[in-house]
């Protein structure tokens, strides 16, 4: 088992005939993800890797039962395209592109609430359930099936993570990328409480980093989890005030600081790593 | 991104909201002039991108024009945490009878609008928070839903506004609101909004910070001068630079100049700096797949700064490949050197071919090479940040 | 028993200050309805009549357990004045003003729903329960207590009809007015279905006009019913595509004519009077 | 209230939606005059607010500038309706190779915004509904919600728009939909939206109905010309007088006046004197509880006009007193007189009271009164429309 996708996931790209949609299609395709269609409205007709090209989403979910989406188009098309994707029943859309405006992130949360789809992103490397797909940007190479969960609000830390767990036998069930922009589709809370359900899944690696207070939050969903969770949040040395690559990182007043997160996650119960050492030692210890 | 006060109150102003006679000067002559124009007694704060300005003396009182020369003077020669004052506002100076907040912000958790009035003005809000919870009142929105009238009146009633007033404190409420919508703000405050003794209501102090992200949409503050710029403090010399290369990155006080691959490992990378000793010189993203364009950028960024003392490098082959970061690496090299120590770690895609590369041209040419300690995938990274660390303390030496 | 309100609802009047507020205020009081307060926002604090005047409607519910609530401001501010009133949980919005625009209507609409209110116009002489209660503009001369429930879209036609019913000794149950605005913030059908529940209503007056597609919805609700509804409409001979005195008063294309209603309410089982004589006479005959 | 076509289209162009090169003229010389600059065919359209025109013969085509200016000098002497043109629009003649049909408007039943397209253009949609309703493709919006740029593609796309003109045609009936939101609209519609040979899209016919109740805050429309007309045909000279004066009045075609009290009454009251075998010469409403000088106003328009032969007055008195309004009316008896026979039935609130003061006045000026009768609650309203249209009838004799 996995979380939210697997190797039945039938996944269309949004925003397939662009330089990024067609580069990431190529990639996705072999991993063996199963890609049935791409959008871009205007192109209908057109074929990309032999995949049909369609206008709307509406036309990928009617003629292939498309459940799942991944979004590679610029930000300021994200909107629509979520939300094009949600109404027409998608239950899972990855967002990809960074710096999405907040208000829209709002809107398209609400949306998702609405009609019962899931999103994640915006700025997530993805999700990949290894083994079975992988969906988004995420460089196979770091992953290999297993028994932890992974859910991280950085690509390059998801792979030092799932580096570090595949190098030491442990592997993953399933790696999500929460994403880095200041409002996201989903919330730590939202992704442990799915781990916790899946039979697969033995612990979950939690990676937060400073701005905004998903990690704060997650203290109440870790403290009613029975698996283990291990947290590591980056910034603890941050400066205030000042974004740090992602649109999210930014400590804002006394908000968002690498300590608070880490407070509230230990208060929860998670077992706090410094290093990514630290982790597979953990999870020893755990007898994971 | 935060506006100054300035620029905030030009907004307020121009939805209607009262703000006290004001001007931005950037001069002590100006500051006299002006106050002379006023024939009021004058406050001079200073233009600058964070809190705390007035505990370190940035804000003075003047009753004459001389004194506002003398006051913009001193203001002129002061640095508030690092930064010279190189603005001011001279407003008009209120009598204050009674001072309340009122402010727009986002709850990200609950994704909601969050509409806040309190009684309380003057203080940070945060503050308030804690001292005073019960003085707090909200009206949450979603983000497609209305803020109607009643409900500003009825915050403005809720804090104690007078019956007489809660049309015009309300209405403030209202334009706060729709405001703050129409700029895709973060926060936007009025504090405090002050009661003047002669019954007026005027936005004494104003904050407004906008979302980055949505600033394609909003050509309007690139017409007013609002650039990219932090939430807090002014940009150095070097960030700036950095910006126009499109890089994201950030001045700090320390030795070791980073080199990562992606955000979350700069963020990440940092910490592990400081666990192990070490200060770092900087945060720097390089984004996915740099080419060697970037990568040049990126290094001449460390080369060029004298606290650099060593680099600590780290590249995830992801997307990217290792064999391609590697040429880049070495073109820069060939065609700059570096004139500081670095340690380098790669591994991912391609990891093997990268360091092939870096074998290749160091064999060609070692002496381009000789400060330079490259890893693989066998090291784990911690152990290459503890050795940048050493490397700086070596050369510090 | 009666429908929607009763000598124990407690009535706000919104705009208590103003020249027709303060008006019709005297004139409800001296009838019996029990008005308990009054908004108007920079008043708060005043009296009319020796009711406390408030800024806010949440107080009147506060401190007085309004319910109702009728709204005597210019067009323009209904449409914060009835949300105001949704919001703070009143349960019947009687709305006389006319000429409220169309879309202010629709989100009023929408908000009632929502929040489970009742709105009754834009420019409906009111509702009146006779001798209990009278809320509006309707004047009391013409009416009486009794059996028969009206609703209608007139308020000139209402009082024609209630004299009616007076002087044959039938009397109203109580008397709705639906209101001349294109559109209405209740419903035939909705009225239609509170008069099958209610006890005292032994036959219902329903009054239309031309203009709309109220009265040809009827029809289903008309159907279902057990109680004999009596039909009247206006506007057999109207004009096409000219208003006629209210703003839901127009024959706009095909829709909206008199003949279509009288046909749709006739199939759905509605007794059709032509004047205001027939009306006893079907009731006669239906031996109420 | 509709817009005249050349309105509608100014509207739809100022939102970027093409239309045909176009102008408004009022005389032949200029129809041969644009006709010329345009350099091409040209088809004449009479601005009117009614649809039929087509059938009317109210549009003609034109070759040549001779051709233009000669069947401009026809349009110009056509009544369409009753009204003469006054107007024409001039657009460049577009050469056709397919016509849809584009629209928004108004679902009272379901409180929705309807947004509506369909294949099969030029047609009235009401006809289309019927013929081919699957044709015909919808989506409903609440007043609060958005439509999505993806579900105006949709829409083009379900229409049988090719795949390389979705976002053109989707982004016009986005635009549309905004507009529509924008003008608080009853209906805007394209009919037809034409895909031209050269592949081009333009709005060919445009058609516009906005709130008349909304136009408080539109005073853009104003300032455009738009006054408050019907929703079809012109008004008369009277309409104008009595919108002047601010009474809802209609001319109609009979010889009955008509002088109720209320709205709803007043158009009940017309059916009545058509049930008695008489026809209405107006429409007429009082408003509630209106003062001497209305009524006055009122009975002049009826009195002034030739076609009316006999007035049925009825009042009931609610709010208002009938003590008040017969002493209005005989207030008006005094100074003005009345020539026409009138039948007037008072009842309601005071109806004594104003009853004796009729019979007052006529006992001290029974020569006011020889032509009016008055009754009171005991003569059923019934009775009093059918003696009015007996009178009427009596005096065309």
């Amino acid at each position: 088992m996995a979380i939210l996708v697997d190797k039945k996931s039938k996944v269309i790209v949004q925003g397939i005939t662009g330089t990024s949609g067609r580069f990431h299609t190529e990639r996705m395709l072999k991993y063996g993800t199963k890609i049935v269609s791409g959008t871009s409205p205007g192109k209908g007709g057109q074929k990309v890797f032999d995949l049909p090209v369609y206008d709307t989403v509406e036309e990928c979910v009617k003629n292939q039962n498309a459940d799942t989406s991944v979004i590679f188009l610029p930000a300021k098309f994200v909107l629509e395209a979520a939300i094009e994707a949600i109404y027409a029943g998608i239950k899972l859309v990855v967002v990809v592109p960074e710096h999405i405006p907040i208000f829209d992130m709002l809107l398209i949360r609400k949306e998702a609430k609405k009609h019962g789809s899931t999103v994640i992103g915006g700025n997530t490397a993805g999700i990949i359930t290894p083994g079975e797909t992988n969906i988004g940007i995420m460089p196979d190479i770091a992953f290999s099936p297993g028994r932890v969960g992974t859910v991280s609000r950085s690509g390059s830390l998801t792979y030092y993570v799932a580096d570090t767990l595949t190098r030491t036998g442990y592997g993953e069930s399933t790696c999500v990328g929460l994403g880095g922009d200041p409002v996201l589709g989903s919330t730590f809370n939202e992704i442990l409480s799915l781990f916790e359900e899946d039979e697969k899944t033995k612990a979950i690696v939690l990676v937060g980093e400073i701005g905004g207070v998903y990690e704060e939050k997650a203290k109440e969903t870790i403290k009613k989890m029975k698996k283990p969770v291990i947290a590591m949040v980056g910034g603890v040395f941050a400066p205030q005030g000042k974004r740090m690559g992602h649109a999210g990182a930014i400590v804002e007043g006394e908000m968002g600081t690498a300590r608070s997160k880490l407070k509230a996650l230990e208060q929860g119960g998670a077992h706090i790593a410094k290093t990514f050492l630290d982790i597979p030692e953990i999870l020893r210890k755990l007898r994971i | 991104m935060r506006l100054y006060e300035f620029e905030a109150k030009k907004i307020l102003s121009e939805f209607g909201i009262p703000v006290p006679q004001g001007k931005v000067i950037t001069s002590s002559e100006q500051a006299k002039r002006f106050a002379e124009d006023l024939k009021k007694p004058v406050v001079l704060k200073s233009q600058i991108l964070s809190g705390g300005r007035g505990k370190a003396g940035g804000i003075k009182f003047a009753q004459t024009p001389d004194e506002a020369y003398s006051s913009a003077k001193e203001l002129f020669s002061l640095k508030i945490k690092g930064f010279p004052v190189e603005k001011i506002l001279l407003d008009e100076r209120l009598e204050i009878e009674k001072e309340y907040y009122i402010g727009v912000t986002l709850d990200r958790l609950n994704y909601k609008i969050v509409v806040i009035a309190s009684s309380e003005g003057g203080v940070e809000i945060e503050e308030i928070a804690k001292k005073h919870p019960e003085k707090i009142k909200k009206i949450g929105l979603d983000i497609d839903e209305k803020l109607f009238s009643f409900q500003a009146f009825g915050l403005a009633k809720m804090i104690g506004i007078e019956s007489s007033d809660i049309r015009t404190v309300g209405n403030i409420i209202l334009t706060l609101w729709k405001l703050y919508k129409r700029y895709d703000a973060k926060l936007v405050e009025i504090n405090p909004l002050v009661l003047t003794k002669d019954k007026k209501i005027v936005a004494c102090d104003a904050r407004m910070s906008v979302d980055d992200d949505s600033l394609f949409r909003h050509p309007e503050l690139e017409k007013m001068g609002v650039e990219k710029r932090h939430e807090e403090g002014e940009m150095t010399q070097r960030e700036k630079k950095a910006k126009e290369w499109g890089i994201p990155y950030l001045d700090l006080d320390g030795e070791v100049g980073m080199f990562p691959g992606g955000a979350g490992f700069g963020i990440m990378g940092n910490d592990f700096i400081n666990y192990f000793g070490g200060k770092p010189a900087n945060f720097m993203d390089s984004g996915g797949g740099p080419t060697p364009e970037r990568l040049a950028q990126m290094l001449v960024l460390l080369d060029e700064n004298p606290k650099v003392k060593a680099i600590f490098g780290a590249r995830f082959g992801g997307i990217s490949r290792c064999d391609d970061f590697a040429k880049g690496v070495v073109i820069f090299l060939k065609e700059h050197g570096l004139s500081k120590p670095m340690v380098l770690r790669m591994t991912g895609n391609m990891w093997k071919q990268g360091l092939e590369i870096f074998e290749k041209a160091k064999k060609d040419n070692p002496e381009l090479f000789k400060n330079i300690e490259i890893h693989g995938i066998g090291t784990p990274i911690e152990d290459i940040a503890k050795r940048a660390v050493e490397l700086a303390k070596k050369a510090k030496k």
